[in-house]
């Protein structure tokens, strides 16, 4: 019954969407007098080229499979969680609260601890939109700017005044415990005798980030609260109609997301800076609800969005580092994939949905 | 502890804090109303904030920069358009595309110009909007209460204020008793209704769209030539983000986005007056202060208001054939 | 060939970013040499970037900003004949020079100026964000300004918590005026690009400003009191110029070294009376011989006039 | 409008232009080919009916006519004359109107703003409004189409919706008024009074054309009637020339039972016993007022009543989801045990486990996810099942199992599990529906307006299903506005009124005129008369209104 194959709905359309982006991201590259050649070849060698460049592209995904994964859980709830920004940061300050005052011997057991320190901070952040949502109707959208706000607020006051180790300068907590840091990949791969990505942030997160891509799935489309979550993100009526509390389905998405997001901070906190810093998140929430849009709110799209951003991030770091095109050209070329593969898809997918038409009235006939 | 002059100076203050929200909310409501979703706002009022310093900088005229500034504004609504209305794409999506496109475009095409870093440099004279005095305030200056309120508070402000505050009753009206505004409303709330009837949704939507163009294209050009001189990169910090908790907060209503964007004015230039609130027995740190607005906004949405009921229609493309 | 790395806030963040790229043009000027320079983009970036630098023949590199401290700890070690400057930090290592800065000193000078140029005896300080950092500047300017006017008044105003508190000339703008509604008539700005639109307000409700980090006198000719400059440029200028015979150890850039200090130029002379002149002086030469001792925020995180 | 021109090219010289020609049109929806080669004539100053199952064509063709679906090919003649109507502006000034099945109304504007919407006239709304409040009071005294100008539309029932479309074509001055299904949400005095309309505008020389699934209507009303089977015109006939039986063997292409065949009811112990259940909306208004009820193992209660009545109410309370911020009272017992009726046992959820099935009234919005596929719709509401879990999972491979039972059994068409509810048909989707309700087997079902828009081949198999759980011992409860459908499955007819229960009768002991009078609040003085005529099985204390408040 579908207009056009399923493989060139999911394939085709984002590839020539993606050529897009890259064909007019060339043109203001020539506008401001650069080379769109060689800073493509810049950009792809630094990011994907080397183990090296993949140690970073990985590393980013990482933090914004997490993003991706908190916007996409909410939004089949019918909720934008705009907040994943606050959320993550909120569980940057979990995660170091439990390892500088926790006693925690080694990282197999501090990882586990951690885990539960940013998602509990980060759901709880998630709570109160959550609720107000829930109860008052205060629009999500509004509280979890916000949240953004008091996160930031708050965690500037915590990390200044409470956690700052005496007469350090830099705003930011002090070095967690050697026994806590996270094993990089490099290590894991210098365990199986290979030297891969030497001196890259890229750790052990990254596959628990890739198995929680695995257990949203599963939480969406193959658990009952999933069910309910989405039941309730098609149709309100439609879930009192089942018996769904709306209330409770909407704390209950709303503590997930903020979990997602939360956990980020196992990336970036524990893993790379190895303490908390001020701004750590960077800009990942936003990001991630990009990467959700993008990846269709499906956790393999989100996935591969991911894995796309990870790549500019990188890509636009290493050319903003070695060339002379200035950083914020990253961010017009992540701006016109996300046009072209995220809203004007449309233009790409009309045409070839007419082709396929024709094609298949000519093979009827 | 708040005398008078304080007061006046703090709603003073909110005025000129409140006017780029306002003209941004406003904005939002006319692309709301009519069915689109706009989460690009911040991203226009930075493009037109740079687009009118650059070209009030080059000309040494405001108002050419205004113009600028609306037309820099205007080329994203109609990418915006193009999206998420002629190829029914995800509005959302769109507009988080938009703000990208300017925080990137902006600093880019700055430092491709002036080799600033993506600033512009400082706006003199003729190429800002001063201040103007309304008629009659340096007489009524003396008088008690109408004196403070005329001459001191609502007189002394750029042209781009009263524009702003008389959008006001204007958007009503052309909500409300304008051939174009009912059809706006409807096709908001049920397109079908509008095509039907034998009117393009399209057009509509389109025409809807360049209003915001044109309101967010004075908010940024209000920001960068008016309350400051210049640009800066990121200079709209957030506010298209703010205006648009207050566009929800206004219920969609001309009138309440003027209460809504006073309020978050008024809760700024009071966290701004008091940095260090003490309260006898604990200061709040400055930080918390800042953050004042944001959370009494979080309170006030809690307790005071209900539901937010969006159009109906929007956020949603309008497909006739699936 | 040595190189620079700016922090996160970029080349031209109207602050001391600026300034160190100010220095390295100077010395590209007078040497006609060669630099390399990068601007961060994330915090993961801080160790690939040095490292990088360090692998391809850098020397000495030289960073800008105390966030820099934890990596180059990590990183400094692992190559040893390689030189490092660190700005706004101490790292100890023995390849790394750390400089710091006596930023309450300069402030302390400005905290005079403004006490003197004062009519109304309350001033204003607007800093950035509230980090440890701005409150040094803060806590000198407001020692500075107690020790001329006791009973005075400092008001103090932070712009915001998150990274867009050094980009909102808007709201610095708006909080010059609420300061210069409470009778504010000089106002100190130590907040980047926010700090321009304080500038900008005070020159138009024709007080008096005072600039931070780099000259900013010229900003608004006649309105501008002074500028607290941080000498950053000088910093970077003899680093490079050092080479890979750069010192390690502490670098103190205080008044004596001319690190810091208050800039008097043809767009503010006529606003310096003899006595504020006189004034500055005996302090500076109190500073030098220990009579006068300006109390450094970061010593025990308070300060002792507020 | 402008006379049509008398040249008749190739037809006729007796017969007068047609209303409307339409030549060979053709219509896809990407690969779904919803019209094909169609052609049809309609006389001028007749009502022309037009039939055919669900998803047959018909509404995309009358859309197309209208201006909102562009033709793939064809040729459209207004009044003679060839037209090319690429949108609703051209259709309009060609005189013609449309009443849309699912309206195009703005529901919180008010009665006036909507007729105005697209006809103002000037820039400025105050002219406009002041002009349409003269013409709807006009048209108001010609026609009784009476509805207050300025209601919200939200606040008017549907069948005032109806009007305010009907309204919205006059006001265009339409000649030509096209109207979609219109009686399916009317309750028969308001389809009545709809087609005395017709008949006023008919003797005044407009031209009407008629969609429904109701034969009676067809054969009642229509002066002409055609025909449409998957997208194709399969007949176009003179209405006196033909007759029900025809028209449906037609229609689908076998012969259908336009009767319900149904043995006598055996009831058994009481089901439902619900006594003094009272309901206050979240605005303060009394929605029910004390209701009592029984319903026994293997019975009928139908429930009549002109919608707005509290029959939703009713239904939504039974089925555990009353409406948001209301209060309720009273009593409702389950085969003997008590049913919570307020607090967190009160859900739909709980509901269901007791033994309660409910097929909603609104199908779209509750009874359905649209966007789900089939076997995921299949499993709604009785997702926690503990035969559809495995473990922490959910088993979808049982899910879809029973989807597919489910869907062979009650005849889904297509036999696509996998397809998204929204690409059924109306019918089908009620059969998705009622099959998913019926199979688990309930104690009572609960079930609201079964077959509103479902053609008549779905409705002769969904009253055969409702008759056989009857008759496997289960309670159910109907509510309808369909007279017909209640007398012919009911085995008890209760009338609701304004909250309350006015009157039971037997369906075989009374007639359509009784009830109508009773569903307008009208009581016979001699209330409980028709109590005599009930078996002792089926009498229960009966108090009048008065008597519970
Ligand atoms: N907007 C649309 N987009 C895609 N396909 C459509 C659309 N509208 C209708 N269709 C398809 O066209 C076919 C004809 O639909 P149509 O609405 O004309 O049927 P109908 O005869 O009016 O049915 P019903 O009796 O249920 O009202 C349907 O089978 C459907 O699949
Ligand atoms: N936008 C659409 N996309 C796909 N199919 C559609 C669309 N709109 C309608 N249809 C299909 O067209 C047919 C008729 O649709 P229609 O809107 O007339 O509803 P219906 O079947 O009459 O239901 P109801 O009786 O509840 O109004 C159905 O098969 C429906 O599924
Ligand atoms: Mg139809
Ligand atoms: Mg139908």
């Amino acid at each position: 019954m579908d207009k056009m194959p399923k493989w060139a709905d999911v394939i085709l359309t984002p590839l020539i969407s993606v050529l897009l982006a890259f064909a007019i991201s060339a043109l203001v590259i020539l506008a401001i007098g650069e080379n769109p050649w060689m800073a493509l070849k810049t950009m792809v060698t630094g990011a994907l080229g080397s183990s090296y460049g993949w140690g970073f592209t990985l590393y980013y995904a990482t933090n914004f499979i997490f993003t991706g994964l908190a916007v996409m859980v909410a939004y089949h709830a019918s909720l934008f969680n705009i907040g994943g920004e606050g959320q993550a940061a909120m569980g940057g300050l979990g995660v170091a609260l439990v390892l500088l005052y926790l006693p925690l011997p080694h990282w197999l057991i501090a990882l586990p601890v951690a885990m539960i320190g940013a998602a509990a901070f980060g759901a709880a952040w998630a709570f109160i939109p959550a609720w107000l949502q829930a109860k008052r109707g205060s629009h999500i959208v509004i509280t979890t700017i916000m949240f953004n706000f008091i996160a930031a607020a708050l965690l500037n006051y915590v990390l200044v005044n409470l956690l700052r180790p005496v007469g350090s300068m830099d705003p930011a907590s002090a070095r967690f415990p050697d026994a806590t840091h996270l094993p990089k990949i490099t290590d894991l791969a210098a365990t199986f005798g290979m030297t891969w990505g030497e001196h890259t942030p890229v750790n052990v997160t990254f596959f628990i980030a890739v198995l929680a891509c695995f257990l949203t799935w599963l939480l969406i489309w193959r658990t009952r609260l999933g069910y309910e979550i989405r039941v309730l993100g098609r149709s309100e009526p439609g879930a009192l109609y089942a018996g769904i509390s709306p209330v409770k389905i909407t704390v209950l998405a709303m503590l997930i997301s903020g979990g997602f997001a939360g956990l980020m901070a196992i990336n970036n906190v524990m893993g790379e800076s190895e303490r908390l810093v001020l701004n750590a998140v960077e800009g990942a929430g936003f990001i991630g609800i990009a990467v959700a849009l993008m990846g269709r709110n499906h956790p393999f799209g989100v996935f591969l969005a991911a894995l796309l951003f990870g790549f500019l991030y990188q890509g636009g770091g290493e050319l903003a580092l070695w060339t002379s095109i200035p950083r914020e050209l990253i961010i017009v070329i992540q701006a016109l994939v996300i046009l072209f593969t995220g809203a004007l898809d449309n233009m790409v997918r009309m045409p070839l949905e007419r082709m396929f038409l024709s094609m298949r009235k000519r093979g009827d006939a | 502890m708040v005398d008078s002059g304080r007061a006046v100076q703090g709603i003073d203050s909110a005025l000129r804090l409140m006017t780029p929200l306002l003209l941004a909310c406003l904005a939002g409501l006319y692309s709301e109303r009519s069915g689109v979703f706009d989460i690009g706002l911040e991203g226009k009022m930075l493009m037109a904030a740079f687009s009118a310093a650059t070209v009030a900088y080059l000309t040494g005229s405001a108002w050419i920069g205004l113009l600028a500034g609306i037309a820099g504004s205007m080329a994203l609504s109609l990418i915006h358009g193009l999206a998420s209305i002629t190829f029914r794409g995800n509005q959302l999506i769109s507009g988080v595309a938009i703000n990208f496109l300017a925080s990137g475009l902006t600093v880019l095409l700055g430092i491709k110009i002036f080799q600033l870093g993506g600033r512009t440099p400082s706006l003199e004279g003729a190429a800002r909007f001063q201040p103007i005095e309304l008629p009659l305030a340096e007489t009524l200056r003396g008088v008690p209460v109408i004196g403070d309120l005329y001459s001191n508070l609502l007189s002394g402000h750029s042209i781009l204020v009263y524009i702003a505050l008389l959008l006001v009753p204007l958007t009503w009206w052309v909500l409300n008793r304008t051939r174009f505004g009912l059809r706006l409303r409807a096709v908001g709330e049920n397109p079908a209704s509008v095509d039907t009837a034998g009117v393009s949704v399209t057009r509509l939507r389109h025409a809807a769209i360049a209003i915001c163009g044109v309101l967010c294209g004075i908010a940024g050009a209000y920001l960068a030539t008016s309350l400051s001189a210049g640009f800066v990169k990121e200079m709209t910090a957030g506010r298209g983000f703010i205006a648009l908790a207050a566009l929800i907060f206004a219920k969609w209503r001309p009138w309440s986005a003027l209460f809504a964007t006073f309020l978050f004015g008024l809760l700024e230039a009071i966290a701004n007056q008091y940095p260090n609130l003490d309260l006898g027995f604990i200061t709040i740190p400055s930080m918390f202060m800042n953050a004042l607005p944001y959370i009494l906004t979080v309170i006030i949405l809690a307790g005071f208001v209900g539901r937010a009921i969006p159009p109906r229609a929007g956020g949603e493309p309008y497909v006739k054939e699936r | 060939e040595p190189a620079l790395i700016y922090d996160l806030g970029g080349k031209f963040d109207k602050s001391f970013n600026e300034a160190a790229f100010g220095g390295a043009q100077r010395w590209v000027e007078e040497t006609g040499g060669t630099y390399k320079e990068l601007e961060m983009q994330s915090e993961a970036q801080r160790e690939q970037a040095l490292r990088r630098l360090a692998e391809t023949g850098a020397n000495p590199i030289v960073m800008t900003g105390f966030a820099f401290g934890d990596v180059l700890n990590k990183v400094a070690p692992d190559y040893p004949d390689v030189k490092f400057a660190i700005i706004d930090m101490v790292v100890e290592q023995p390849n790394v020079q750390s400089v710091v800065f006596t930023e309450e000193e300069g402030s302390y000078l400005a905290g005079i100026m403004a006490a003197m140029a004062s009519e109304s005896g309350t001033v204003g300080f607007i800093g950035g964000m509230d980090i440890p950092l701005i409150h040094k500047f803060e806590c000198g300017y407001a020692q500075g300004f107690k020790s001329v006017k006791p009973d005075g008044q400092v008001l103090i105003n932070y712009t915001g918590t998150t990274p867009a508190a050094w980009n909102d000339p808007v709201k610095g703008g708006e909080l010059a005026k609420a300061q210069i509604s409470q009778g504010a008539d000089v106002v100190y700005a130590a907040a980047g690009g926010t700090g321009i639109g304080v500038l900008q307000a005070v020159a138009d409700e024709g007080k008096l400003g005072i600039g931070v980090d780099s000259n900013q006198n010229h900003l608004h000719p006649g309105q501008m009191l002074t500028s607290m400059v941080k000498r950053v440029d000088n910093a970077v200028f003899d680093a490079f110029t050092a080479g890979d015979a750069l010192e390690p150890g502490v670098k103190v850039m205080d008044l004596a070294a001319e690190g810091v200090g208050v800039a008097v130029d043809e767009n503010n002379q006529d606003l310096i009376t003899p006595e504020m002149q006189a004034a500055v002086d005996e302090a500076k030469a109190g500073i030098a011989d220990g009579s006068i001792e300006v109390h450094d925020y970061m010593a025990d995180n308070t300060c002792p006039v507020e | 409008m402008a006379e049509p021109a008398q040249h008749l090219g190739g037809r006729s010289a007796t017969a007068a232009p047609a209303a409307i020609e339409l030549t060979g049109i053709s219509k896809a929806f990407g690969p779904v080919q919803a019209n094909k080669d169609i052609d049809l004539r309609v006389e001028r100053g007749t009502i022309h009916g037009i039939i055919g199952e669900n998803g047959a064509g018909k509404s995309t063709l009358m859309s197309i006519l209208y201006g909102f679906y562009k033709p793939d090919s064809g040729t459209i003649e207004v009044n003679g004359q060839p037209l090319s109507i690429t949108d609703s502006m051209t259709a309009i000034r060609a005189g013609i109107g449309m009443v849309f099945q699912h309206f195009k109304l703005v529901q919180n504007f008010t009665v006036l703003e909507n007729i105005i919407l697209g006809a103002e006239d000037g820039r400025l709304l105050r002219p406009a409004l002041a002009k349409a409040r003269g013409v709807l009071r006009r048209l108001a005294e010609e026609y009784q189409l009476n509805v207050d100008p300025d209601e919200r539309i939200e606040e008017l029932s549907v069948g005032h919706q109806q009007r305010v479309e009907i309204l919205k074509a006059l006001y265009r001055q339409a000649d030509i008024l096209i109207l979609d299904e219109p009686t399916g949400v009317l309750t028969p005095a308001e389809a009545d009074h709809l087609f005395r309309i017709l008949e006023g505008l008919k003797a005044e020389g407009k031209t009407i054309i008629l969609i429904t699934h109701k034969l009676r209507e067809i054969m009642e009303i229509t002066d002409n009637v055609s025909v449409m089977r998957r997208g194709e015109m399969v007949a176009s006939v003179r209405t006196a020339e033909t007759s029900p039986e025809e028209l449906a063997e037609l229609m689908v292409g076998r012969k259908v039972l336009l009767n319900v065949e149904k043995g006598p009811a055996s009831p058994g112990a009481p089901v439902l016993e619900v006594r003094g259940l009272k309901m206050v909306d979240d605005e303060g208004v009394e929605r029910l007022r004390g209701i009592d009820f029984d319903i026994r193992a293997g019975e009928i209660l139908g429930i009549a009543g002109v919608s707005g009545n509290g029959q939703t109410q009713l239904l939504e309370l039974l089925g555990g989801y009353p409406e948001k911020g209301s209060t309720v009272s009273g009593t409702i017992h389950m085969n003997g045990e008590p049913l919570d009726v307020t607090g967190t046992r009160s859900d739909a959820r709980t509901r269901r486990k007791r033994g309660i099935g409910h097929v909603p009234e609104d199908r779209q919005t509750e009874g359905l996810i649209m966007d789900f596929t089939a076997w995921e719709n299949i499993a709604f509401g009785y997702h926690d099942k503990p035969e559809y879990q495995r473990g922490w999972l959910m088993d979808n491979d049982a899910i879809r199992r029973d989807a597919q039972k489910y869907m062979e059994d009650f005849d889904c068409r297509p036999r696509n599990c996998h397809l998204a509810a929204r690409n059924f048909s109306g019918g089908n989707q009620q059969k998705l529906v009622v099959a998913r309700e019926i199979e688990r087997n309930p104690d009572l079902l609960l079930i609201g307006q079964p077959t509103r828009g479902v053609d008549i081949g779905a409705i002769e198999f969904i009253h055969k299903r409702i008759v056989e759980l009857r008759d496997a011992g289960k309670a159910i409860l109907l509510v309808s506005v369909e007279l017909d459908e209640i007398l012919s499955l009911s085995d008890r007819i209760a009338v609701m009124f304004d909250g309350r229960i006015m009157g039971e009768r037997l369906p075989s002991e009374t007639t359509t005129g009784e009830l109508g009078l009773l569903m307008a609040g009208i009581t016979d003085t001699d209330r409980h008369d028709p109590a005599e005529g009930i078996p002792p099985e089926h009498q229960y204390v009966e108090t009048t209104p008065e008597e519970r408040v």
